[in-house]
This record gives structure tokens, C-alpha cells and sequence, in this order.
């Protein structure tokens, strides 16, 4: 569904929550959920005015692509790309069902027709490129579509020089298209070097989970990387690990505050201050005018570039 | 190559028709006669080798990719330039085995030369982690691609690993950055690119030294997006299911110069490189060197442009 | 700055009037006529005062340069951008605490603000090494040079620094390439760099952050090429000739400025910077804002040449 | 003295060495070393001719600055430049002796001006600049002199577009000339920037011992680093480390061998193939002609700066 269909909808949950009458159990589940943390229940709507974060515990649920969106940009300003972009079946991929069936199952499952929404919008009247992936459609897994989406915005944010807002939230590659889905972090990982050598800023948020080709590719190349608090963020799954190396690990590994401790995220954020963060860090980054003239070399290339194009 | 190649599960009919002929020839001295037997044995197994090796599965050409006899990096630098000089360490802590970097010429031209390394004696091969860089080995490759940038000096890579290392402290030294940054510098270089699957091409860890100008690899050699034994146990839930996840994950040579992926596929002596590593070792350098010699009538600009469109165009998908 | 600041040895007498004026105030109310002595004491006090601060030795400015209460580089940093943005982490490991790096507005000025903390609590002291960084600290800093670069946005650095650690891991780390890496790439840099030595300036660990167009020098720190302890046990092989050590070393704010090398000395509340860390950090920002301002006005190129010349010059030399 | 003079004195020496007749005590000395690694005593000669490595246990002698140049250079090649300058007094620096009285010392013993020779060379053949520094003399400590030596000889390398071979053997900084000698660890980094930015060669060879300011700036910044068998190099000295981390460190930490196995060096080389490994290395850094079309951007680059100067 759309971004307008979902709203609407979300709408409607709403009003039911209203309704004052015995609920049936899918009313009440719709109604009630518990923290997976500190196992309190929590009432859905509160849950969800504190953009899905326990009020209890601060425990981060996951939330979906749409929900993200509607947290991070301005009212009515996000103005989706690509929404049309959808995979096919190049490998004629059958394991106990064929690659089309899950895709189709995925959609019913997700509402999506595929694992990330890219657009344009406003944050906090900032314009941006946004793209927001969706563990809940196929595992956020990359294939052709994911990879070409990312691409296709970091060349629309390069042509319109806005900053590049990418939150990953993926297990890996997608199998299903077997060699393709690798070369996407080639694919993203180079479009991302064009931006980058335009001076442009990207960031790159990490939630809960984000793991394999996606960690190894745009997620880990952001100028400044942003995590979730509690997120789990990697290249090989925790299981992998273990085997390897015929060991257990701390609890708190791969956490978002563990990887904080190693040095490979810039900021931890919590998800109430995840857009005024965002929004400074982009109003920090943009050259004011006039420029100081040692920032003028810059602006020489930039317009040069702009007659190439 | 000094030891007789050892016969692979698929080779075994061949390898009992070969133990017949020599029975018999053991017996020629005393019964002539045999003689015609063995001519007619010798048909039969010229044949059937042909044959056995003309269609071979997927999971054959993994098996021969993975034989522990299987040339690796070394041998074939050796055997480019006797005395390549190889140089160590990412400068800043570490000297990951598991990742080879040199000088070397190859043929007229001089190259810088990266390879991931499995290891030979099982104390080689602990010490390279069975072909399992660090993120210190792909910073060390890194630091060799900036040197090839400065000097202006082509970047041939050799991809033989069964995928990065999956370890604790990898993790920590932030493996995925270290495979995503060389992504991204692969992209940026303006000097030719050529990588050579020449065993096992395992995921990002073999993405890593692979954004090339152009990809070739070896007729046995396999690539895939992860292991099929992962792919088996994820969507098959079952160890047993290899062979269908190395036919489903199409990534043999051929298959993947179909996707448009390879743009050759070097031929192997028959059986596989290991039969012979000169052999192996010369086909993968007149390929190499064909391709340089192609990409050197190209101006720095051009050359990265090709190499971003190359991966810029790769992907299927459809605009509903 | 709550507490009190405690006297520091060479404060002694000074402390002991302020005491002896304490104790004639309490008794003021019953003996209203001490209040002349208390006025005279005053007046001895406040000409002691002045005095002593204006001849001190150099070892004295050391002890206020590593007084416990000296403001660090945190503090700085909360003064002049109370919602500044601290960035973590080298990507490949570690986050020293030890080098706070950040994005920070000074004035209508954006600045990459990057400097050595040494830490206030025992444990915190611990953590930041009392103030010496590893070699991921120095790379934690580099990145965010390279981010000044790219964005176009000055360098500020503070620097208060034993020197960089002298550890196990330090020197397998490299931490001799992370120093050498940092003056190289602030060499190259093409935005302005303003460097302020607040504390102590010590050795290569400070002037890993320290290649700037600008140096500037707050008035009681010093800048060293070893530390005096050092160089009294290595020159003297005592350790109670540090004085004299400070003195030949010429190490202080001022004597370092008729050196040629720093462009402006910053003043202190009188006693030091500890006494009044608001003045002390708004001298420090009127001080950087100015060479900012100066700076603004030249091309990358001038920025960049500027800063090599700078350092081309320096040099006591004959050609006999 | 200079190059000439050493060469004849040289000569004398190993004359007296050829005189049949009952020995001095310092004949008997000149005559015969004893290798501080395995004891052997070895006819000093013979030492000489094998590069002053033990043929025994290969321990690698320290060597004076103008033994590695006979060594390195092809001979009659090597043409000092700069050899006429001196430290002054900047800050009139007393200790338990003056600094001039400890210069005037320094000389006596290694019969040098300072703890540098730079000059422009043949190496098998190859134009080369390079600079040898000498742990004899002061022990190999940096100035202003050193540092002004070492970016005039880089500048003078740029400038004839020649490859750049420093062999670093010292103690660290001068402490005599305090801030100054600090500054030349920025004053050599810079001058190699622009070096760097050429394009050109820098290879750094680290000889027993090579420690402080040196390795923390020209020393570790070589395209190519290549340390002696045993060489002990580092930032901090052993002793300072231990009494820092209150343990006993490993006896191999900080030789070359230990800096190899932490990716600290590109090479470990002895002393006889050091010539010859540096001449291939300078070799295969030139550039061939014609050359290919992608190296042509450099050569843009290359003529442009060539007008500049
Ligand atoms: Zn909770
Ligand atoms: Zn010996």
C-alpha cells in the first residue's frame, strides 16, 4: 500500500481503539502490546505516541518503514521515489518454494513491494533524500531492487546537492538472487564515492537489526553514523560467530553501546531526539553564505561538475 | 605440483578404470595378449573423462574449486615474476596472512598484486584462517590500492576465500567497514582493475578485492553471495542440500559470465588447475595481461567511469 | 569551577595572609578597630599577589599548567557551544577518550573541534590515560580532519597532553605512524587549522594535533619537546633538576612566542585559568575567532601554503 | 671530515692493518672485533667487507653514515649537499655543559658536522637523493639541522623529480634546541606531503636504533619502509614503557622482526641485499614510456607545477 492508503488505515486502527465495546482477541492484541524487554503491557496507542519506545524501559521496538518515515520527516513532505521498482526472478530461484511465491507472501506479510521506501522530503523544513528499509518485508534482505533504489537516490540527492539519509535495517544480501544481490554493495558502495566526492553529507542510521551486505556496504560509510540504542549491528550473525570460534559471547555484543565502546558509531541516539539530531547534524553541514573564501575552491568544482551534467 | 593429484568423490569411476590399466600393465611382460585390453581401457577412460568433466554439476566444479591441492596465490605469483617483492603489514598493527600484497611484473607491465591466501600445511593454514582475511588484511590491500592509485600502477586482484572472517575480534575491528571502505575506494581508483576468481569467490570478503574494471574467472571456479552450505542450512534448514544450493545460487563461471557478471572465463588443464599449475598459472596470465593491454589505451577518467558503469548497470528488476 | 581553587606550592605566602585576614575578620565585630590592619593586610595581599604572578619561574607556570583544577578541554568545549555534537570512534576499534573530537559553533563559526582530555575523576583520569592518547585516538582525529576537509569547516585543537602513551599496545599499535600520519595530513589540509595549547604542550603526542596556521599559547601553559622530568633524568640524570630543566628548555607561553613559533599568547584570570573558567574560555574564543576571521579571507591554496610556510621557517641554523 | 678524506684515512687504516709486526694495544683493537651478539672475534676486515655483519651469527653492526653511503651508492656517485651546515645556540642551552661545548664533543667523536649526510647519488645506476643519518654522531638526535637537511634534500628531490631514500638511525629530537626540535618533526612531515602529492618515491630505511621524534615523523612515513634485521625502532624507549606499565616487556619488542609481525614494515632486508632490493624497488616505481594512457592525467598534473616553479 501506498503512503496515503497507510495512513488512512492507521487512521481507522485508531478509531477502534475508541470504540467502547468487548473486544475480540485480535482487538485486544491490536490494543495491548508487551515490552519485550521488561515485559510490561503497554497500551498500543501510548506505545505508539512514544514512537514505539517502552515508556518503562526505553526498550526500541522495531518499526517499519513507514512508521520511520512518518517519525523522522515533516508532515506531508515526504514525496516517495521508485515506488514501482520490483524484482524479478533472475535465477528462476526455487528452494521449498520458488522466489516469486515469497516475494508475493513477503508483500502480503509487509504491505510493501519491497524492503526500502526512498524519497524526498523535509526535516525539520530541511529538504532531504531519505531512504528507510523494512526488516518486516523479506528480512530487509538486498536484492537488485534494494540496491537500485539506493543507488538511484544518492544520484537524486547528488543532482539536487541535498544530504543523503539512509536507516538500514536488514539481515544481509538476498540469496534468491544469488550473485546479483552481491554486486549491489559494489553498486551502492560507488554511487556513494560520486556523492561523497561532491562534498555532500550522509547519514547513516543503523537500527535494530542490521547485519551482512548492507553493514558492509552503505550502512558502514555514512560520514556520520547514527545507531539506535540497543540495536544489534554486524557482518556475521552472532550464531556464525560462535560456531567459528567455538566460544560464547558477551551478552551485549553487537550491540548499538558495544559498538559505540569499539569506535565504529559516531552517536548512539535515542529515538525521541533521532530527528532533531538528524536535523541539526544537516543544518550544521550546510555552507552558509557567503562562504569564507577558502571554501571557494569547493564551490569552483561544484559548478563545474554542474556544466558536466 | 609435485604430488599426483588426488581424485576427487566424482572422479572415482575414472579412478578405478586408471587402477585397472595399471594391473594389467603390471601383467603385460608375461601376457602380451593384454595389450589390446588396455588400448580398449585406455579408449574407455579417455572418453569417459572427457565426458565426466564436459558436464559436471555445480557442486563438482565447487568440489574442484575447494580441492586442497588447488593452486593458490602464491603459486601463481611465483610463477609471473620469480622475484615479485611482497609488502607487509596494514601499517598499523597487523600483518594479516590471509591477504597477499606485491610488486610484480606480468609480462612487459608491473602490477600491484592482492590475493587472499588459504594456506597449504595445516599450520600455513591456521595462520591464514583457511582464507578468512581480518579487517586488517583488507586495510593492508587498501593501503596497497592507494600506493597503485599514486604510482599510477594497474591492481590485479586474486579472490580465492571462503568469505571474511567471522570472528570475534574481526567484529570488533569492524569487519564491515573494512570490506564497505574497500568497496568504496575500489570504485574511486582512475588505474586498471582486474580481479581473477581463481577458487572460491565467498561473499563481501571476496567483493572486497573485487570491484575491478574486469572480473574473469576460472573455468572451475565458483561465486556466490554466500556459502552454499549457509544457503543450504537457511532456506533448506538441512546440511544435506548443498548440491541444490549450489544449483539454485547459479555460481559457477559459466553461469555468472551468463548473468554478465564475468567478462571471461580462463580455461583450467583438464580436471583442474591443480593438475597442472603452470598451465593454470600461464592461462590466467595471458588473460590478465590481454585485458590490461585493452584497458591501458584508456585515459585515467575513463577507466573509472567503466569501472562504476560496470557495476552501475548490474541488477534485475522490472518497473511495475 | 565550584570548589575553591587550592594553592599551589609557590602560593604559600599568599595563602598564609589570606588566612591571617580570615582570622582578623572574625574578630571585627568585637574589635571594630582592626579594620585598618585588615585594609593594610589587604593591600599587602593584593601587591603579593601581583607581584608574585608577575616574575614566575617556569616551573611555576608548569604547576599551574597541570594544576588539578585546570579547565580541560571538555570544558572549553561545553562553554563555547553548550549543545556541541561529539563524534566517536577511529571505525576500526576503539574510541579513545583520551582526544574528544566534535562539531562545535564558535560565534557564527562551524568548527571540527578535536583536543586531549585528561580527565577529572580518578576513574575518568584513567580512562583518558591522564590525558595521553593511543594511536586510535590520533586516527580518531585524523578522521575528523579529513571531515573538515570535506566539508570545508576549520580545525580547532586543543592541547593538554603528557605526551602520547608510552604503552605496550601504544607502540604496537604504531603509535609513532599515527603521530607522523597526523602531521603529514594537517600539512595538507586546505581549511584553516588553530591550534591552543591550554595545559601542557607535550611533545610529538601534542603536535599530533598541533600543525596549524595559527598556535596560540593560553598564558600559564607550556610546550615542550620532552617533558622536564624527562629531560632532567636523561641531561642531569636527577630527578630534583626539573626546575632547571624547565628554565634551559625555554618551554613557556611567552618565551615560545619570542621563539617564532606561536602567534599569540591568551590570558588568564589572574592565579590561572582554574580560577575562572568562563573568562578563561571566552578569552580563548575571542583569541581563536580572531585568527579564524583573519584566515576566512584566503583561498584553499593560501590556507594551505600558509601553514606549510609557517613551519618551513622554523629552524636555528648556520651555514658555516 | 669530508667523504674524500674518509675514504683515504680508511685506506690507511686498513694499510696498517697489512704491517707484519708486534701490535699496539689499538692496533690489536683496530685489528680484531668481537660480535656483541654470538662473542666471535672477528678480524675486523673481514667484518668490513661483509658490511659490518657478523659471518657468524649475522648481527648486524651499527654503521656511520658514510659507511652506508659507500655501501648503498654506486661508487664515486654520491654528492653531499649541505654539508656546510651547523647548529647555532637558539636557546643558550646549559646543562651540565654547554650545548656548543656538547656540539664541538659530538664532532670529535664521529668526525662529522651533524647527525645527517644528505646528498644526490647513483644507486646501480638510478638517480637517487639520499640522506643517511648517524646514530654516532649526537646520538643521531634532530635539530634544526637535521630537520632543514632532511626538507631541503626532499625539495631538492621534488624538484629534480628523483626518488627519495632516507636511512634513519637516532635517539630522537635534540633536546638542546627544545621547541625547535620539536617543530622538525612538522617541518620534514609537511615538506613530504608535497613530496607525496608529486607522485614521487619515498622509501625510509630504519637502522639500529631508530626511536622519538624520527619514527614519529619522516621515518614512518615512507611509500616503502624497510627496517635492518634486529633493528630495535619505536616511539617510546623499552625503558620509559615499563616503568609506565610496571611489566617486563617481550625481549624481542620493538625489533624489526616484532614491527613486521604488527604490519609496522613492509620489509625486513639485510644488509646485503639492501642495495640491490632498494635499486629494484626505484626501478619499478618509474614510470615506463611511453606510458599508458591512463597515466597521462599524471603527467598534466606533473608539467603544471613544473610551471608554478
Ligand atoms: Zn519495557
Ligand atoms: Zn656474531
Amino acid at each position: 500500500m501506498d503512503l496515503k492508503e497507510w495512513f488512512a488505515s492507521r487512521q481507522k486502527r485508531n478509531e477502534t481503539h475508541l470504540v467502547k465495546q468487548p473486544l475480540t482477541t485480535e482487538e485486544y492484541c491490536a490494543l495491548w502490546t508487551q515490552c519485550f524487554q521488561c515485559r510490561e503491557l503497554l497500551y498500543t496507542r501510548d506505545l505508539r505516541n512514544n514512537l514505539h519506545v517502552c515508556p518503562k524501559c526505553q526498550y526500541h521496538f522495531r518499526i517499519g518503514a513507514l512508521q520511520r518515515i512518518e517519525q523522522l520527516t515533516d508532515p506531508d513532505t515526504f514525496e516517495e521515489i521508485d515506488p514501482d521498482l520490483v524484482s524479478t526472478d533472475p535465477l528462476g530461484f526455487f528452494d521449498t518454494d520458488s522466489y516469486p511465491n515469497r516475494q508475493a507472501e513477503a508483500t502480503r506479510k509487509s504491505g510493501l513491494k519491497e524492503a526500502i521506501i526512498t524519497g524526498l522530503c523535509k526535516i525539520d523544513s530541511l529538504k532531504a533524500a531519505l531512504g528507510v528499509m523494512d526488516f518486516g518485508h523479506f528480512g530487509g534482505s538486498m536484492g537488485s531492487v534494494v540496491g537500485e533504489k539506493v543507488t538511484r537516490l544518492t544520484e537524486r540527492a547528488q543532482e539536487k546537492k541535498l544530504p543523503l539519509i539512509l536507516v538500514s535495517s536488514s539481515g544481509g544480501a538476498r540469496m534468491q538472487e544469488g550473485i546479483l544481490s552481491l554486486m549491489q554493495l559494489a553498486k551502492t558502495s560507488s554511487a556513494l564515492k560520486t556523492f561523497a566526492d561532491e562534498g555532500l553529507l550522509y547519514i547513516s542510521i543503523l537500527s535494530e537489526p542490521t547485519y551482512g551486505g548492507v553493514t558492509a556496504s552503505f550502512a558502514m560509510l555514512g560520514d556520520i553514523i547514527i545507531a539506535e540504542p540497543g540495536a544489534r549491528i554486524g557482518f556475521a550473525g552472532r550464531r556464525v560467530i560462535e560456531q567459528t570460534i567455538k566460544q560464547k559471547l558477551p551478552v551485549d555484543f553487537q550491540t548499538a553501546e558495544y559498538l559505540m565502546k569499539n569506535g565504529q558509531v559516531d552517536l548512539v541516539v535515542e529515538r525521541q531526539a533521532l530527528k532533531e539530531t538528524v536535523a541539526r547534524l544537516i543544518r550544521f553541514h550546510q555552507p552558509p553564505s557567503p562562504a569564507p573564501a577558502f571554501v571557494e575552491r569547493k564551490d569552483r568544482k561544484t559548478v563545474t561538475t554542474a556544466k558536466k551534467s | 605440483m609435485d604430488k599426483k593429484p588426488v581424485p576427487l568423490e566424482f572422479e572415482q569411476p575414472l579412478e578405478l578404470l586408471a587402477q585397472q590399466i595399471d594391473a594389467l600393465e603390471k601383467q603385460l611382460a608375461d601376457h602380451p595378449e593384454l595389450d589390446r585390453d588396455i588400448e580398449r581401457l585406455q579408449k574407455q577412460y579417455d572418453q569417459l573423462r572427457r565426458s565426466l568433466y564436459s558436464k559436471l554439476r555445480a557442486i563438482d566444479h565447487l568440489a574442484i574449486a575447494r580441492h586442497p591441492q588447488r593452486p593458490y596465490t602464491r603459486d601463481y605469483f611465483q610463477r609471473w615474476d620469480a622475484c615479485w617483492i611482497e609488502l607487509h603489514g596494514d601499517r598499523k598493527g597487523a600483518d594479516d596472512p590471509a591477504l597477499v600484497c606485491g610488486l610484480l611484473h606480468m609480462g612487459a607491465m608491473r602490477v600491484v598484486a592482492v590475493g587472499t591466501q588459504k594456506g597449504r600445511s595445516l599450520r600455513d593454514k591456521q595462520q591464514c584462517n583457511f582464507g578468512m582475511p581480518q579487517p586488517e588484511g583488507y586495510r593492508k590491500a587498501l593501503r596497497l590500492f592507494h600506493h597503485a592509485e599514486k604510482f599510477r600502477l594497474p591492481v590485479v586482484t586474486l579472490i580465492d576465500t571462503p568469505g571474511a572472517y567471522p570472528g570475534m575480534t574481526a567484529e570488533e575491528h569492524n569487519q564491515a567497514e573494512a570490506i564497505a571502505v574497500n568497496l568504496l575506494e575500489l570504485s574511486g581508483l582512475t588505474v586498471p582493475v582486474i580481479a581473477v576468481v581463481t577458487g572460491e569467490g565467498g561473499s563481501g570478503g571476496a567483493l572486497a578485492i573485487g570491484v575491478a574494471n574486469r572480473i574473469l574467472m576460472l573455468e572451475h571456479s565458483v561465486y556466490s553471495v554466500i556459502s552454499p552450505e549457509g544457503c543450504a542450512s537457511i532456506l533448506w534448514r538441512s546440511a544435506d542440500k548443498v548440491s541444490e544450493a549450489c544449483q539454485a545460487m547459479k555460481m559457477t563461471a559459466r553461469e555468472i559470465m551468463q548473468l554478465g557478471i564475468v567478462d571471461g572465463v580462463i580455461d583450467e588443464p583438464l580436471g583442474g588447475a591443480h593438475h597442472d599449475y603452470d598451465v593454470a598459472a600461464e592461462n590466467a596470465k595471458r588473460a590478465i595481461i590481454q585485458q590490461l593491454e585493452e584497458l591501458s589505451k584508456h585515459s585515467a577518467e575513463e577507466i573509472r567511469r567503466d569501472r562504476q558503469n560496470k557495476f552501475r548497470r548490474i541488477g534485475a528488476f522490472a518497473e511495475a
